[in-house]
């Protein structure tokens, strides 16, 4: 297993703050890793639930969210050692080489990529391999998220949404919004106006309520 | 960025088109351009979304262009299947205009049904091969496509979809880069 | 009639309602607030004021009257629509668009108009005074601060856009490491937005 | 872990996904906000003891630091997508906010929404010296009028003209489309379309 710690030259594209309001990416950021002490940390054993210790000694193996595991191992001297995730591990990145196609990445973590990329800014020596996998994954699976989209009023899709991972399936429901906007709007129903989307919402939930 | 169909249709609402009126008026001037004189049995140029309101109030018979018709659609048609890239298209809007047409004035389009069908298939057509070429702008990487021959109503049934996935696709393949580049400076 | 500043030749409101369409689909498409064109909105108002005096003194129910009446109502939709797009980036973009304004040299153009100035100042305060109330005040004093650095919502000027060619444009790369080709005029290309915002703001393209 | 209450925040407001919005989690809020207080508090004094030579707590100020981002990172998150929703009731509903939508807000958000609603207002009336409602114009029109059927009993209502005509539920009439546009987004008439 690769162990990965502090970089500087972590990559230039992504531009951290970029997105700082941004739920997605605050929820993907809570993705567990599996990190090493490097040093104790005093006083902090209360953060590890199956110990009764007072202090965090050096060595203890736990798991800690992205967001926290990043801001103690990139540094010039890291807290922490980190751990790729296991879906980002070799073994995974040959199924996904094999054929993407076939893989839930919704199970492998809703925000795949996000993750993935993210996992770019540590350091470790499998990083060129990883941001191939990444990329290639996302090739191999481009062509089905697309033609299902188009396609998707004339066939059973939701077997595959399940398996598409948060990204995807956002271009998914691009996709599908594009043909579909397009048939509404042959049929002549786009220029009825409607009510406003929070009204009819309130309406519905008013009803829900009634039928309570 | 969204754009929707009816606002796509909206621009394409501005395009002239012949009408033959049935009343007299002298010539309106109007925000966005003079139109007519407007006398009985005297074709003369107003924009789509005017001749529709006028149609409707039947003011007028509607002239439709000389692309919309059997024969003319049938060789673009034939021209659009033979051909591996997209061709010109007779109209900017062909799809606009052919369903506005069709679905307000169809008694002043000669075939109206077989027309319909014709534009349907074109669109069809186009529509299987964007999507191939989307696909291999994908496949290749591409940082750019030229589309000339696209229609903006086209465009924008693949817009949401196509340009996400580039984006998409943009940011794993900067990442990709960087990682090529730095291991091979790493190297000794 | 000539209602654009006194250094434009005077030109048709027919062409001034073909500018404001345009301007309203640019805007519609392009991942950052364009810059404001006050002058198309005033006069397309004007325009509408004038000929709804003139459609008041005419007989209710007048058929010329009601061809007026509908080209009214497409140049409200019109006008509304563009104004509720930057509206809606300026309050996107706010934090960004105002540190922008207050470095702006006199001769550059602003990309807000003084009304949405006006309100993106409203608007900035609101939105920081909120925060304030409901959360930062009651946070640790080293967090207490709204830090516009950290939070601001920033466009995404690599977003792919599709445009065409109005103007040839020279020497475009649609990547920094590319080389650059010429776009020939009426072509159509779908490439990011940061390499071609320059061609867009000088009217050489127009987004599709 | 730290962070967690904080993110529970953000898990709720995912959940409740109808484009509306849950009441505002005052309790929620203050939790993470106590969390902090105790976060910083603690580090202040594993600051002072540092310098007074202890060794070893660096990590412990280093986690609780990024720990205190990250509540403030949720928290302002949280206030920030409540305040997008709110504007877009604005856009929605109008400046009255019906009774039980209210309920669901905080007492500053309310008085948020207010502001937010008078600014608007206030750009509206300012636009090409004459004033425009951005709200109406949603779609683009094609014709000057329009059929629609009422859906409640709503009561008179004042045509263009002058005249007054009933609202009854299911009744059917023909409105000036510009007229009558509010009264579509607000679910009193529904937009027929042959």
């Amino acid at each position: 297993v690769s162990v990965m710690s502090g970089s500087f030259s972590s990559s230039q594209s992504s531009t951290a703050n970029a997105r700082y309001f941004d739920i997605d990416e605050i929820l993907a950021t809570d993705q567990k890793m599996p990190c090493e002490f490097e040093q104790p940390a005093i006083g902090l054993g209360f953060i590890d639930p199956s110990s009764d210790d007072k202090d965090v000694p050096a060595g203890a193996k736990l798991e800690l969210p992205l967001w926290l595991a990043r801001s103690l191992a990139i540094r010039r001297r890291p807290f922490v050692t980190v751990e790729l995730p296991v879906a980002y591990r070799k073994t995974y990145r040959e199924i996904l080489s094999a054929d993407a196609n076939v893989v839930d990445l919704h199970k492998l973590g809703p925000f795949f990529y996000d993750v993935g990329m993210k996992l770019l800014e540590f350091e470790h020596d499998e990083r060129e391999d990883l941001s191939r996998t990444l990329l290639e994954t996302f090739l191999n699976r481009f062509r089905r998220i697309m033609d299902s989209a188009q396609n998707a009023f004339h066939e059973d899709t939701s077997a595959m949404i399940e398996k598409l991972d948060d990204v995807e399936r956002r271009l998914f429901q691009a996709g599908q919004m594009g043909v579909q906007q397009f048939e509404v709007w042959e049929r002549m129903a786009s220029s009825k106006l409607v009510t406003a989307t929070a009204v009819a919402s309130h309406r519905k939930r008013k009803r829900d309520q009634l039928d309570l | 960025s969204v754009m929707n169909a009816d606002e796509v249709e909206f621009l394409a609402e501005k395009q002239l088109i012949t009408i033959i009126p049935n009343f007299s008026e002298n010539r309106i001037y109007m925000i966005g351009g003079e139109f007519g004189p407007f006398n009985p049995s005297l074709p003369t140029d107003v924009p789509l979304w005017l001749a529709i309101h006028l149609k409707k109030r039947q003011k007028c018979r509607i002239k439709a262009p000389e692309w919309m018709a059997v024969e003319p659609l049938t060789q673009t048609k034939h021209d659009e299947v033979a051909s591996a890239v997209f061709t010109a298209m007779p109209s900017d809007h062909y799809m606009e205009i052919a369903m506005s047409l069709l679905n307000n004035a169809s008694d002043d389009v000669p075939d109206a049904d077989r027309v319909r069908t014709l534009v349907k298939d074109i669109w069809d057509t186009r529509i299987a091969k964007l999507r191939k070429s989307i696909d291999q702008m994908v496949r290749s990487q591409a940082t750019t496509a030229e589309l000339t021959c696209l229609t903006v109503m086209e465009i924008n049934t693949i817009r949401p979809f196509l340009t996400k996935a580039l984006d998409h696709m943009r940011k794993l393949r900067v990442h990709a880069e960087e990682e090529h580049i730095r291991q091979k400076r790493a190297l000794p | 009639m000539s209602a654009l500043g006194d250094d434009e030749e005077a030109i048709t409101s027919a062409e001034v309602l073909k500018r404001l369409e345009l301007a309203w689909s640019n805007e519609k498409l392009a991942p950052e607030l364009l810059h404001a064109k006050p002058e198309l909105v005033d006069c397309m108002m004007e325009q509408i004021k004038e000929m709804e005096e003139s459609i008041k003194r005419v007989k209710k129910g007048d058929f010329v009257a009601s061809l007026h009446q509908l080209e009214i109502e497409r140049i409200r939709f019109v006008t509304a629509s563009y104004l509720r797009t930057r509206l809606k980036k300026i309050e996107t973009h706010y934090a960004i668009l105002l540190d922008e304004e207050e470095g702006r040299s006199a001769e550059e153009p602003s990309r807000l108009s003084p009304e949405e100035l006006a309100y993106a100042k409203q608007y900035s305060e609101s939105v920081e005074a909120h925060f304030n109330v409901l959360a930062l005040q009651g946070m640790p004093s080293n967090l207490r601060t709204f830090d516009r650095e950290k939070m601001a919502v920033r466009s995404n000027l690599d977003s792919y856009v599709f445009f065409r060619v109005l103007k040839r444009c020279d020497q475009v790369a649609a990547e920094e490491d590319e080389v650059p080709v010429d776009l020939e005029r009426n072509t159509q290309h779908i490439m990011r937005y940061r390499p071609v915002a320059l061609y867009l703001a000088n009217d050489s393209i127009s987004l599709l | 872990m730290f962070g967690e209450r904080a993110l529970e925040l953000l898990r709720e407001l995912q959940r409740s996904y109808d484009g509306i919005l849950p009441a505002y989690n005052e309790d929620g809020v203050r939790q993470v906000l106590e969390e902090m207080r105790v976060l910083f508090e603690q580090n202040q004094r594993d600051v002072r003891a540092t310098a007074d030579g202890q060794t070893g707590l660096y990590v412990g100020i280093h986690l609780r630091h990024a720990s205190l981002e990250r509540n403030q990172r949720c928290v302002l998150a949280y206030i920030h997508d409540r305040m997008i929703r709110i504007r877009n009731l604005r856009w929605d509903f109008g400046s009255v906010l019906p009774r039980d939508l209210q309920l669901c807000l905080h007492e500053q958000e309310l008085q948020w929404f207010n502001k937010y609603s008078r600014n608007l207002a206030g750009y509206m009336r300012s636009i090409g010296g004459c004033g425009l409602d951005l709200t109406q114009g949603t779609k683009p029109p094609k014709s000057l009028f329009i059929e629609v059927r009422c859906m409640e009993d709503y009561g008179e209502f004042e045509t263009e003209d002058g005249t007054i005509i009933l609202l009854k539920k299911n009744s059917q009439h023909y409105l000036r489309r510009s007229h009558c546009e509010h009264l579509i987004r607000q679910g009193i008439l529904e937009h027929l379309i042959s």
